[in-house]
């Protein structure tokens, strides 16, 4: 697969120009914060100031910014460890956001959380969770509420290949399919699983087919192509507004980085090369360079604005205070 | 000479546990029915609260504490789950991130090692490492005990581990008053509680007011005043130290404390207490190894060192599985003449 | 499906005469087994003593007898809390089962374990759980032990159709598929879980079409039909023993008793009348009638001879005495 | 100000850690080669023991315990399993009961959850309720600890639910030499063992003999000698307790107890010194509520409350989940300076 195969798509007429726009840019805001998250870390790590771990999500940007795209604010989010690109296609603000990282006390958590625990319920956003799985229970908790209450909101959950493993998943989907939930589980298949290799994890190609023990319809796309993620996640999304239930949707994809900043990288180079290649961002700018709705002009300005945004992100986060230790017992107790 | 020793005691235990001076009540209910006038009143109350859990529906619960709900308040109020419990405490905690008030059943405290990771790990730090932006109005409420021979995969006790971590409330009522008053304020509250009732207790009666009432959170309950030594019983066991405590009267004069909730656990009526009577004795079914009694005894210790005139003292459970025969199952845990003679020699010392 | 369906099976030529004797004399055992153990029971409760929960497996004798035959002593058997059945297919003493339901020194366990928890090693009885579930994962290991010492034992686990909605389910299913273990997971779905029946668990038809799932072989089948049985589990065990992997069995079945002998029937009536028709029992018996394998008086003499049996394990059992309170510490430790 | 703090830390409690008067070893290893020699002699003597965990195979441990032990051993005994705890700790349950020897590998003790049924309901209980007919010779390591900003989710510790679960036993090592010592008596054990790795020790060196050894289970080891105070300490604390106590010396006369393992606890080890010093405190990372240090307060209470001569104490976590900002997580677990002070004003009382 490489970027030719864009051109062969149908689907592009699906969404409107400016939409296509802002998923670009939403594209380069991920990219531009994941540069400057790994930068910040070196820098204070070199200081000796441990931050926790990070997980970029490099390379798998297409994803978080379709379902940006698609997704209302009143829909809820699940995401990972590896969330910063799902935070901000939902609506996260980037200086909240790198102040966290930081610890800060103008972070999302006010320093409680890091980069793996963000919450902005107010946008929908249920935050990251730390524990491989953790989110897939707790989306059928959100989805059940929608139902519960009637309204049309719908529930994304992501999760990676590794999680799809875990007994969570299976009691995860097991429901979702027996109460016909609006919960949409997107498995972000990157192949990796920390080090181990998804024919370690899993004896199946498409994780997809167990959708089907589930009575939920299961789909295996290709992760790195905005318009075909664009087009599955939407029409997931229309089904489980009009109250027909769960969909699972396994996304191809690849993270450009080590599993988190602290690891060396152990995948063969000539996989990685292979899908450097098939980079997201440069496909889905080629696609609009292509189709005329972008020139390079505006393409390098839509780049240093998000650039500069994120800049000023960090500036913003490392001037913050750390939190003050007398409120270590805050909001322990609502 | 074993026979029906549970079933007297159980008996007996039930006669006394309708509260001295309470008899101006008309009403006597039992501990079921009391949470069951709880969950129903808090249901009529708030839309948002729901119940979840297996065989809760059409069966009305494994221990009859649902029965009749579905027919009140139908499929979507009383949601009847697979055998899922790490689906059951997810799905609740995520509900409750939502604003929904779920009240998850567990059918016993053994399977929740099934969903102890929403518990823990999601339910107890979710409003913590948010610092408050997610809140989550949870109760779980499950059934532990021992006494009715089920072995050890069905009678551990699980207190201690959730007083042992953050972010959870903690509650074990030891009668229908409490059972009734304490959930009702669980449901209310903005954190995850979990709501510990004891197996033996469903079938306790007791008399109750004719108008509803609330117990709070952290208020002990002194269910037997005394001076010469404290006796601090959670659940069942209250009913074993006031037994013990009967038994002993004339000769000495026994003061039965219930915390109700462990966490908030009411230490300050505790200490009083023994700064009163100079001795503490705790009594529980659960492990003594970093059980609760270890913790009230650590605390105590801090407030009321210098007037303490023996040795504190846990009577807990022994440090084995749960054996399955009656005559071990007994001996694994205190029985109210291990009460007595640890209550006599403690006075002696 | 009716008696009459198998006179049409062809597998009967696969079983000797003497294994088919063999088959209907251990449904017996059970069937007496259960019989006595309920009305031991009925007895103590009615003189005030407790005894903990008791789940009988009438009705579902044809799966626990088949594997029975099948089955090598160093072959590992894990069951459930209705294991009664499995544990004496697998050769276990009925006077020491007995004893360990009255919770008697004498018993499996020197009472300490009671009806979920009798274990033979010696014959591969791997015991009982008290958790929906429990065994799954444990049925992994025993399996992945007969791979890592190259043995050809096989492992089978027994689970209802409850548990096939737990996390454990499909942790153990996919390990078992990855590493291609020579364990056979049967599930005895007998439609109910406890009070909750089989479509208020699990949204598909057929629990074995989530083998595919796991790159496993699924199978669902008549669970009342010996011969049926006995094919399908005798291929799954061929193949596992040649290192070809595990497989997934579903049995259709039906318990003739409430969930526990506490619990009261609230099972639909008609329902249940339709399974009664379907008896396994008779329905094995009247088959090797026809087949002209046994007649009448022996088929009399059969039963009888087992029914003496288990008298002699019940009065066994009342006569043994209660364990020593003092060793109520023995055994914690290896 | 707070900038490398901890990696000032760690460093001096490195240096510290090599043993006084072990200079005549020769070989100097870190915490994480002492685990893995004790992993490979014990495969070496024994075909039975194999590894089974995550991300433990070609990459060696996100820790690198198991570094290099593929290529020695082969994946039939290096087994790389998928995310799934429960099957993790099942798998290694089952073969254990067959009469192999696993070593399970839980990557952050936090993800044990998913596997505590096969841990507690299972590992723990099997061979009392098979009255000794199943053995299960199981050791899950598990890594836990603060001090690396991870937040809550990866911050749990756990030995305190173990403790209160029979059947278990539990090791914590706080040094290179006591790690392999440990480890090997533990993977010869018969019973199933919880294993439990500070993160912020893998990196720590120290002096070792050149022969190999062994460490027995219950035994505590009296890692500095003292004469007015017991300090109990566990894991990574033991190096924080041994640092007070140097900055006091002098002054105060410290004496610091590592219990190594917490079942079986080497109580008299500890009542003996609280009977010379008169006074106890005990400090542990993990949370203070029904924690070790409670535990062990009512033991010595009950062995030695008449040699008392201030109230005996517990510096434990903080009760909240950890929280990711190092500011706050230093703050939220007991540091060198706090167990200055504590020890001061227990010495004044
Ligand atoms: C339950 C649990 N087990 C183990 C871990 C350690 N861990 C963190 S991320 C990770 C790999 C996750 O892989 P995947 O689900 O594919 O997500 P990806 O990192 O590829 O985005 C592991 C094993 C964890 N956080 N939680
Ligand atoms: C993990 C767990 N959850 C709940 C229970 C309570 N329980 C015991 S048996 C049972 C139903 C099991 O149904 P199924 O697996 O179909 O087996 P069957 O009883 O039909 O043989 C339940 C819910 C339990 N023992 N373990
Ligand atoms: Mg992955
Ligand atoms: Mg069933």
């Amino acid at each position: 697969m490489t970027c030719q195969k864009f051109a062969k798509c149908l689907n592009r007429r699906l969404i409107s120009e400016k939409a296509k726009i802002n998923i670009l840019r939403m594209m380069y805001l991920i990219r531009e914060f994941e540069i400057a998250s790994r930068k910040m870390f070196k820098e204070h790590q070199a200081r000796g100031e441990f931050l926790g771990a990070l997980h970029n999500c490099d390379g798998q940007e297409a994803i978080a910014a379709s379902m940006g795209a698609i997704f209302r604010k009143d829909d809820y989010v699940f995401t990972t460890f590896r969330g910063h690109g799902h935070s901000l296609a939902k609506g996260a603000e980037p200086k909240k956001m790198m102040a966290e990282l930081l610890g800060r006390a103008a972070g999302y958590s006010k320093g409680r959380g890091g980069s793996m625990h963000m919450f902005d319920p107010s946008i929908g956003l249920m935050g990251g969770n730390g524990v491989v799985g953790g989110g897939l229970t707790l989306a059928v908790g959100a989805a059940l509420s929608a139902q519960y209450r009637n309204t049309d909101q719908v529930c994304i959950c992501f999760f990676g290949d590794g999680a799809a493993a875990t007994g969570a998943f299976h009691e995860a989907l097991n429901m979702a399919g027996l109460w016909r939930l609006p919960v949409i589980y997107i498995c972000e298949n990157n192949l990796w699983a920390a080090t181990t290799p998804i024919n370690f994890g899993c004896p199946i190609k498409d994780i997809s087919d167990r959708a089907a023990g589930y009575n939920i319809p299961g789909k295996s796309i290709d992760g790195n192509d905005v318009y075909i993620v664009y087009e599955t996640l939407n029409e997931a999304v229309i089904k489980a507004r009009k109250g027909e239930g769960a969909t699972l949707i396994e996304c191809k994809t690849y993270r450009h980085h080590p599993h988190c900043m602290v690891m060396p990288e152990h995948r063969p180079k000539d996989e990685k090369q292979a899908w450097l290649a098939k980079d997201p961002i440069s496909c889905f700018e080629n696609m609009l360079l292509q189709e005329n709705i972008l020139c390079r002009e505006e393409q390098q300005k839509l780049r240093k604005d998000v650039r500069d945004l994120v800049a000023e992100a960090v500036d913003y986060a490392e001037k913050c205070p750390l939190p003050d230790v007398n409120t270590l017992y805050d909001y322990v107790w609502a | 000479m074993l026979k029906s020793v549970l079933c007297l005691m159980l008996i007996l235990y039930m006669t006394m546990s309708g509260r001295k001076g309470a008899k101006r009540y008309m009403r006597e209910i039992t501990y079921t029915v009391a949470l069951r006038e709880a969950i129903t009143e808090e249901m009529e109350n708030d839309k948002n609260v729901f119940l979840i859990g297996e065989d809760i529906a059409d069966f009305g619960g494994v221990f009859g504490v649902t029965k009749g709900l579905l027919d009140k308040f139908g499929r979507n109020r009383v949601r009847q789950t697979p055998i899922s419990e790490g689906a059951i405490i997810g799905a609740a905690v995520g509900s409750a991130m939502t604003g929904i008030r779920p009240i998850a059943e567990i059918m016993y405290v053994d399977f929740i090692t099934f969903g102890i990771d929403q518990m823990v790990n999601q339910a107890a730090k979710l409003g913590y490492m948010s610092a408050g932006a997610v809140k989550v109005p949870l109760v779980v409420r499950a059934q532990q005990g021992c006494g009715t021979c089920e072995a050890a995969q069905h009678s551990q006790q699980l207190e201690a581990w959730f007083m042992h971590t953050p972010g959870l409330k903690v509650a074990m009522p030891s009668d229908a008053y409490d059972a009734k008053g304490l959930l009702k304020i669980a449901i209310r509250d903005d954190n995850p509680v979990v709501f510990l009732e004891h197996r033996l207790l469903y079938a306790t009666k007791q008399n109750v007011p004719d108008e509803t009432w609330t117990v709070p959170f952290g208020k002990a309950a002194i269910k037997r005043k005394g001076k010469e030594i404290t006796v601090v019983a959670t659940s069942f066991c209250v009913h074993k130290a006031l037994a013990a405590a009967e038994k002993l009267s004339g000769k000495i004069d026994v003061e039965v404390i219930d915390p109700r909730t462990l966490v908030p656990l009411d230490i300050d009526t505790i200490t009083e207490s023994v700064k009163k009577t100079g001795r503490l004795l705790v009594v529980h079914e659960s492990v003594t190894q970093c059980g609760v009694g270890a913790e009230i005894v650590r605390q105590v210790m801090e407030k009321c060192f210098r007037s303490l005139k023996s040795v504190p003292k846990v009577l807990g459970g022994a440090s084995i599985p749960m054996p399955f025969s009656r005559v071990l199952e007994e001996k694994a845990i205190p029985q109210e003449l291990d009460i007595i003679e640890t209550v006599e020699k403690m006075i002696k010392e």
